[in-house]
């Protein structure tokens, strides 16, 4: 094994020339996981990029790791055989919001069903880059694009509240324009035992710019992101006095100091809590009226299906013994024919 | 005991038919044990309904199993039966169209019911109206006979009548001369926890078989003596079941744990059961979300370093195709299995057909060669798994296993081969990290070496798009792609060195090269035997390595005057030989969901050679 | 278009013999769906069932009606394409728990997403049928099959979780042992405009008998089940005395009468809240804690997506006019060759 | 003015590259257009970058268009050309290697700076160190160019430099004598409503145009005369819209709605792009989760009594397979379009290739036959797409249409036909409710009659299990399955009857007869035309019909001592007619993502007939 304590962002950039439109979200995302890989003491053999396609998916070319591009919309379903098989991996999935919630919809509820140890970053840019700009399932109803000139008629998923009803034990959310905090996202996914996904709001300038500006924008950010704390209330604003109450089972934007509302009154948020509603009630508050959460909406640990997997080997080696290639042959109903002669 | 006759024959063909409640499948497998046991050489064709359970008593809800077993080689399961049991009027109603003239018929009369009459479409009953004309029937009420031999047994009716399948199996015990012992120690072994179950089968078999030697209706007792067999363990074995243990005995061979991706689908899904059950050999099964995930997870495993397999039938098989295309272009290793069954689209699961050879081959986007090789027989799937996985890791390629229905669920006896003996198989792994190149190729094999994550200093990427000969940096190149496609496609023909030359049976050269695949093997070995034996220059050659085919196959076609091609499809073989080696082939193909009958393709030759 | 008021059950029963094994639930169902299909007003020749793979997916050959059973896991995609381009049909989907949640997972998914209107009947036995006894995607883990002979290591789906989670614009459960009930719920199934989702807990009596005894068993099941009504509280229990609390964000089974409980302190029920965070709530309720929800979790109006296709067509036609075949051809720049010489 | 002379010439081709962000496709198809409508025949080939943007200035960001232009009729884009317009220093990297010496090269010397030099892995600079030596050198400060003209306009330097592509369309206008005025018109419509781009694009037209006019490094200009074209309107259309339109047109003989169920990929996704426009034409497109949703809802469609459709490359093509298999089976209409792309796998996705042929035809599990018809250049596309939707109406039957990514992209002028002349095509539909059998048969075409949901009476079942003939009842009969999968491959070879007979351009017998198929159509039309002229005994097939072949071309090719298959895969044609026809062919095989050029096909004659 690899020692990890001298890696630096550069042992993670392969020679491959870095291929995204200029101004391309991805840029910052890529720079992004290149210099938190080095902090996380896993030794760079270790590490397995895995993609599907997309403007996205060509990530693992720029990463001097492992790296599988695999084919549209199947990545989880790979990773999944990878992880399992060779379990010592740090394996990192890397897919679009086409790619994992299109085509790959159904492998990546599955995977986060089995909560294989696994780190999804979903860049999500709400439309399709590679193929030069159909919409999306993530894409707004009425979006015109290049299959949809007159205004998209589908109503959107919202890719937490998807991976929430297929129980994701971790999910959070992160922004391509704050790399720092994406970097510390993406450490406390690692930490994370199971299916950890990330939706990354990335900005593809050329098919569906601004997309995400009103939660990302400088001059807004603090009215329109509420940076989730496990254990803290959840307090927003510019001027720190907003928050979130639970109104029966509904989210309510309150103001501290206004119509007697205190601190107290704000909602404490609690990503440990067993069941997934709160993340559930987390995922569903929007723009205009709710600031975007970002962070870790729910880290459950619970048993990942690769771990079960070969604590089932074992306990069956353990209680079988070593499986003894002869004695599976020789099983069931044997008989023997003798010399040359037959025997009746 | 009534002194009868005892007549020896050299093969017998039995067909048991019933209800799908009336455990027919287990009453014919304990008849094949007990004869491989006493060393009759045999094979085995159960043909059971569609998935679901049709309403007892109907025509779809029939269930039958066909055994021959013989002194000389049997490389079929025959192709008339010789005697027909039949439980239901359904049974007969099904099974009598296939039943020669002169056969021996044995009903269960109390199953003949007006109820069940109706049920099977009787208009009036088949054992009155002279429908049986001609035949040799034999009627015994085998409710009755189940239930006085159970009297004294506190176990209800219901419970009784289901042990009347150990009396017909007592009867033909009785007609074939075989010892009752090994089916009862079975019985004893199956139901080791409900002694009063195992005590009423057992009386219910002997009761058929007391009542047979007993009664006056049979005329006499048939002999069939033990085939010439080589020396060895044996164990009678299923398609699937030796399909499983060549994969795990493969696994051992290679030094990797296999990874078995997978979706249920008749009838393939028995390779799951069975792998699922080797937790103790590291054998790791995942049920996927569907084929698409199955192929997948396979190939993430063999990236990943174990030995990624994956199995499936015809519609999971199109599934497949996109991702299979990774595989090859990628150039992981992989299996594939496809047990066939007759389609298009979801056509008759539970029937046997051949019709994928060429989807095996093809189905893909692009130039994307592989290798395909098939199985002949049940026992024969043992060593073509091993095949399989051994080209697959040597060549780094994805490997199409063709097995059928007919091979799957047909049984035949195995003789055991000493594990110990197995070779290993040593895998191309690079060594030097300086200057690795994922896509550099041995010389010989052309296969690229396997480098896994986890090793350091061989960190690199790969993926679909088309990649730069070596580096596999992807590529557009319009040189490099043409390299490289023909690099892939010289892999794969290279693989004919690998694999032994064609074989044939019968003269060197002569009028008529009789060419098969597949299942159909023992259909035509039989009938080639036979027009042999009447001094036919005719010989058999069983292509078992679809892709790349034979080396010397081109030239050996070329020393007979006429090549016949017997296939269950429209004629797929035959294709791929007319393309390859420009020639033309005569054709034979039968598409009904069914093995070839011996004789159909003995009156072909002898049509040919007229 | 044929007369409605003279249906019968018998309009709807074909002359296929049903092949289900005895004392399969599916039984139930078809007779349920046989019953009240003629009360509904729905000519006959309007009525289309799709269905995919699977023992349950054999319904169509039993009614009398248009069929289509197709291949597995496809029926979600197949009902779109045809109710989208004759949305005067009414349009069902049978479908299995493996059908539609394993590989037909991501076409549920998007049929729910796009709120096309079809009724889906989902038949949940928590086992693969047709290919006789491997466990499905909402097996109880540890579940011992064909393919698990040690326990299935799978965390399960919650189809209503999942459901929910792609936001269904309706969700119903129901059982195969309360024909009556489920033709209710039928009923506001077909009043539904969009994705209506019945999950009916079935039981396969071969290969995984019993899987529901414990909300069904005729002995408890007053108290194993929560029938929700819309504007009325969760109560339920043999002496209508227990119900559902909300604490915080979690539900609470209270007595009513204890410590001080009353009615006021059970949450009513509300199938019309625009959220869908009311419906995650209730799909998380499980056994043993808390009683089996049954009856409409979710019933919200929105658009449809086989409505706005036909919307746009008309808007578009509206302000272009019908097309013209000759003006699309003759579009562009175009330009003339003249008679049989050149021009300059 | 200075004096030039003025040379005439039969055809010229021309080659813009530059930067994705140069606008280079743009360029070319202005320079196209106005060639169409001064009366040229021409042909064009795009040829762009792998999906995503290359950073500016990079290799794999370079971008071009060719177009051959002339006076007789043009089938090919051109082998080699005679310009070359490279707008900086990576597009003449990569195509100086294709130019032939003595061609003209124009460079714009403002980027060439240090930076681009090195951005194209330029070691020196090649304008000055030789490199260039044998070529005709046009060395033009584009740029500066470009500012000067612009110098008055209020726009910032950046947006001014973004009309330098309109000042290289301007001298390459006064090069080959054409017209300033539909560009500018263009420019106009285009900028309708930033009429200070307009104003700027069009004085950056007219500085390229006054500048080659006035300076003196253009020794001459070139006149390509009008070509002999049937008379009629045209207009300028690349494949991909020619197919959109023709399915249009289709929907209108047939009086059904389009139902397109697709999902984007390269080169197919302006098919969906081109029909989500036509909302007033009743199409409705469907932008599906993934290929297997989009062929599903498309065969819900068509079993809904619409006209479904479904748009694909090679990767969504394997996807599609299994449900095109339930297609074949329940006997539904069905267009299945394959725009061919260079694989295998992802392959190159903007590269063309022929290589999806046998995928066509085998990429299903058991007997599927279906029909696969071929385009054979951008402007056919329109009446193959309405072929295609007859055959799969009249027939019942799926439809696989085979474009590729060369015809798709490239461009050809069109004798627009008149829509009111375009037959109408009818429905069969079942008239009698009594007795109605869902599979009962038309006896010329053996098509089953479409009834569909909402016509009363005609209530039934279809599913993909084996069906009973005609009432389509779920059957596990033998003979049955024999019977339909008879039938079912019989329908196809009916249609057969319904297409023309193949014909030959060229002797009616000789000694060589050279096969196509799809988009070598032109540069072997060339290449045939070519030999004829040298007096050689070679005609020309385009098979245009794959399956099933045209009824006559068994005995055609019987006619010729030898038959060439000229192919951009590693032979698939030559397979398909080896194995039907039991004849040996020549092949030609190019598998680089790149058109076949005519002298390759022509060489390839000459050795043969050498
Ligand atoms: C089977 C298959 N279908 C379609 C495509 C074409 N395709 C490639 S990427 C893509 C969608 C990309 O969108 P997304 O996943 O959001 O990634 P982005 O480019 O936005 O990062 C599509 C449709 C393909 N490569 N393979
Ligand atoms: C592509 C494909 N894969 C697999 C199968 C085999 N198969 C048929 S039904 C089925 C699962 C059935 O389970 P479910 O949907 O729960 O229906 P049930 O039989 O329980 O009603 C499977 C795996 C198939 N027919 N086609
Ligand atoms: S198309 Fe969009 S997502 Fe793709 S590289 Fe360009 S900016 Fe990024
Ligand atoms: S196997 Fe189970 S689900 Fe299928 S018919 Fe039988 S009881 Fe019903
Ligand atoms: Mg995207
Ligand atoms: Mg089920």
């Amino acid at each position: 094994m690899s020692d990890t304590s001298t890696l630096t962002k550069k042992d993670f950039t392969s020679n491959q020339e870095v291929r995204w439109c200029p101004g391309c979200g991805d840029y910052a995302i890529l720079n992004a996981v290149q210099s938190v890989l080095p902090k996380l003491g896993i030794p760079k053999e270790k590490v397995v990029f895995v993609s599907g396609i997309g403007c996205s998916s060509r990530f693992p070319y720029y990463m001097d790791t492992y790296g599988f591009h695999t084919i549209h919309g199947r990545a989880a379903a790979i990773a999944t055989g990878l992880k399992v098989t060779n379990p010592g991996l740090s394996v990192w999935m890397i897919t679009g919001d086409g790619d994992s919630l299109s085509i790959g919809g159904n492998h990546f509820i599955h995977a986060i069903r089995r909560n294989i140890d696994i780190n999804v970053l979903l860049f999500n840019n709400e439309i399709y880059g590679l193929t030069k700009g159909q919409y999306s399932p993530t894409s707004p109803t009425g979006l015109v694009t290049k299959s949809t000139p007159y205004g998209s008629l589908d109503r959107s998923f919202s890719a937490s509240s998807l991976a929430i009803g297929a129980e994701a034990s971790f999910f959070a959310r992160a922004i391509d324009t704050d790399p720092k905090y994406l970097q510390e996202i993406i450490a406390r996914a690692t930490a994370h035992k199971g299916t950890s996904v990330i939706e990354i709001l990335q900005n593809c300038v050329i098919f569906n710019d601004g997309a995400h500006n009103w939660t990302t924008d400088r001059a807004s950010k603090d009215d329109h992101q509420l940076r989730l704390e496990h254990g803290k209330p959840m307090i927003f604003g510019a001027e720190r006095n907003k928050g979130i109450r639970l109104n029966g089972i509904k989210p309510e934007v309150i103001t501290i100091g206004e119509n007697g509302m205190t601190e107290a009154d704000v909602l404490v948020h609690d990503e440990k809590t067993p069941e997934p509603t709160l993340a559930y009630f987390l995922s569903r508050m929007r723009a205009p009226e709710f600031p975007t959460p970002l962070g870790v909406f729910r880290a459950v640990e619970d048993s990942t299906y690769d771990e079960q997997v070969h604590q089932q080997l074992e306990d069956i080696r353990l209680k079988k013994g070593q499986g003894d290639l002869k004695k599976l042959l020789f099983a069931g109903d044997t008989w023997e024919v003798k010399g040359d002669q037959n025997h009746a | 005991m009534t002194t009868t006759t005892r007549v020896e024959l050299d093969r017998v063909t039995i067909r048991f038919a019933g209800d799908s409640g009336d455990g027919m499948q287990l009453t014919g497998t304990q008849f094949t044990n007990t004869s491989a046991i006493v060393g009759n050489d045999l094979a085995t064709f159960p043909d059971f309904p569609a998935e679901i359970r049709a309403p007892a008593g109907t025509l779809p809800g029939v269930s039958s199993f066909q055994v021959q077993i013989g002194e000389t080689d049997i490389y079929t399961p025959g192709d008339d039966p010789d005697v027909l049991v039949a439980m239901n009027p359904a049974a007969l109603k099904v099974n009598l169209p296939v039943i020669p003239k002169g056969s021996t018929v044995i009903v269960d009369t109390a199953s003949f019911t007006r109820r069940n009459l109706e049920k099977a479409g009787y208009d009036a009953n088949p054992l009155e109206d002279g429908s049986l004309e001609g035949y040799h029937l034999i009627e015994v009420d085998l409710t009755k006979l189940t239930l006085n031999a159970l009297e004294g047994l506190e176990l209800d009716n219901k419970a009784k009548t289901r042990c009347k399948n150990f009396c017909a199996l007592g009867m033909m015990y009785w007609m074939y001369t075989r010892p009752l012992e090994p089916t009862k120690e079975w019985i004893e072994r199956k139901f080791a926890r409900k002694a009063i179950l195992a005590e009423a089968n057992k009386l219910a078999l002997q009761a058929g078989y007391n009542y047979a030697n007993t009664a006056d209706l049979m005329a006499s007792s048939f002999e069939v003596k033990p085939a010439q067999i080589a020396p060895g363990i044996y164990r009678s074995i299923s398609g699937n079941q030796a399909l499983a243990l060549g994969l795990v005995a493969a696994s051992k061979q290679v030094g990797l744990p296999i990874f078995l991706g997978t979706y249920p689908i008749t009838p393939a899904s028995d390779i799951l059961h069975e792998l699922s059950k080797y937790k103790e050999y590291g054998v790791i099964t995942f049920q996927a979300e569907d084929e698409i995930a199955a192929v997948c997870a396979a190939i993430g495993a063999s990236y990943g370093g174990g030995l990624g397999m994956t199995s499936t039938s015809g519609p999971g098989m199109a599934l497949k195709s996109e991702a299979i295309g990774l595989a090859v272009k990628t150039e992981l290793p992989l299996v594939i299995v496809n047990v066939q069954r007759a389609g298009p689209s979801t056509g008759m699961p539970t029937k046997t057909e051949q019709s994928d050879l060429l989807q095996s081959l093809f189905a893909r986007n692009g130039e994307s060669p592989l290798c395909v090789i098939s199985c002949s027989r049940p026992t024969d799937c043992f060593d073509v798994a091993r095949e399989a996985t051994e080209i697959a890791v040597r060549f780094m390629t994805p490997v199409i296993l063709l097995s059928d229905g007919f091979i799957a669920n047909g049984t035949g006896p195995w003789k055991i081969p000493d594990p110990d003996a197995l070779p290993q198989i040593d895998i191309h792994r690079p060594s030097d990290p300086e200057d690795f190149k994922p896509y550099q190729r041995a010389e010989d094999t052309l296969a690229r070496a396997w480098a896994i994550p986890g090793m350091p200093g061989f960190e690199h990427r790969i993926g679909g798009l088309e990649g730069q000969n070596e580096t596999g940096n992807v590529s557009y190149d319009p040189k490099n792609h043409e390299t490289m496609s023909l690099l892939r496609a010289e892999k794969i023909q290279r693989i004919a060195q690998f694999i032994p030359e064609q074989e044939v049976v019968g003269p060197e050269s002569g009028d008529l090269l009789v060419v098969s695949w597949g299942g159909t093997y023992g259909s035509v070995y039989s009938a080639v035997l036979q027009a042999q034996r009447e001094g036919k220059s005719v010989a058999h050659a069983h292509v078992r390595y679809i892709s790349p085919l034979p080396r010397n196959l081109g030239e050996l076609l070329q020393r007979y005057k006429r090549i016949l091609v017997p296939e269950l499809n429209l004629g797929q073989l035959s294709k791929l030989l007319q393309y390859t080696y420009g020639i033309k082939v005569e054709t034979l193909n039968k598409i009904q969901g069914q093995p070839f009958k011996v004789r159909e393709i003995k009156s072909t030759i002898d049509a040919l050679l007229a």
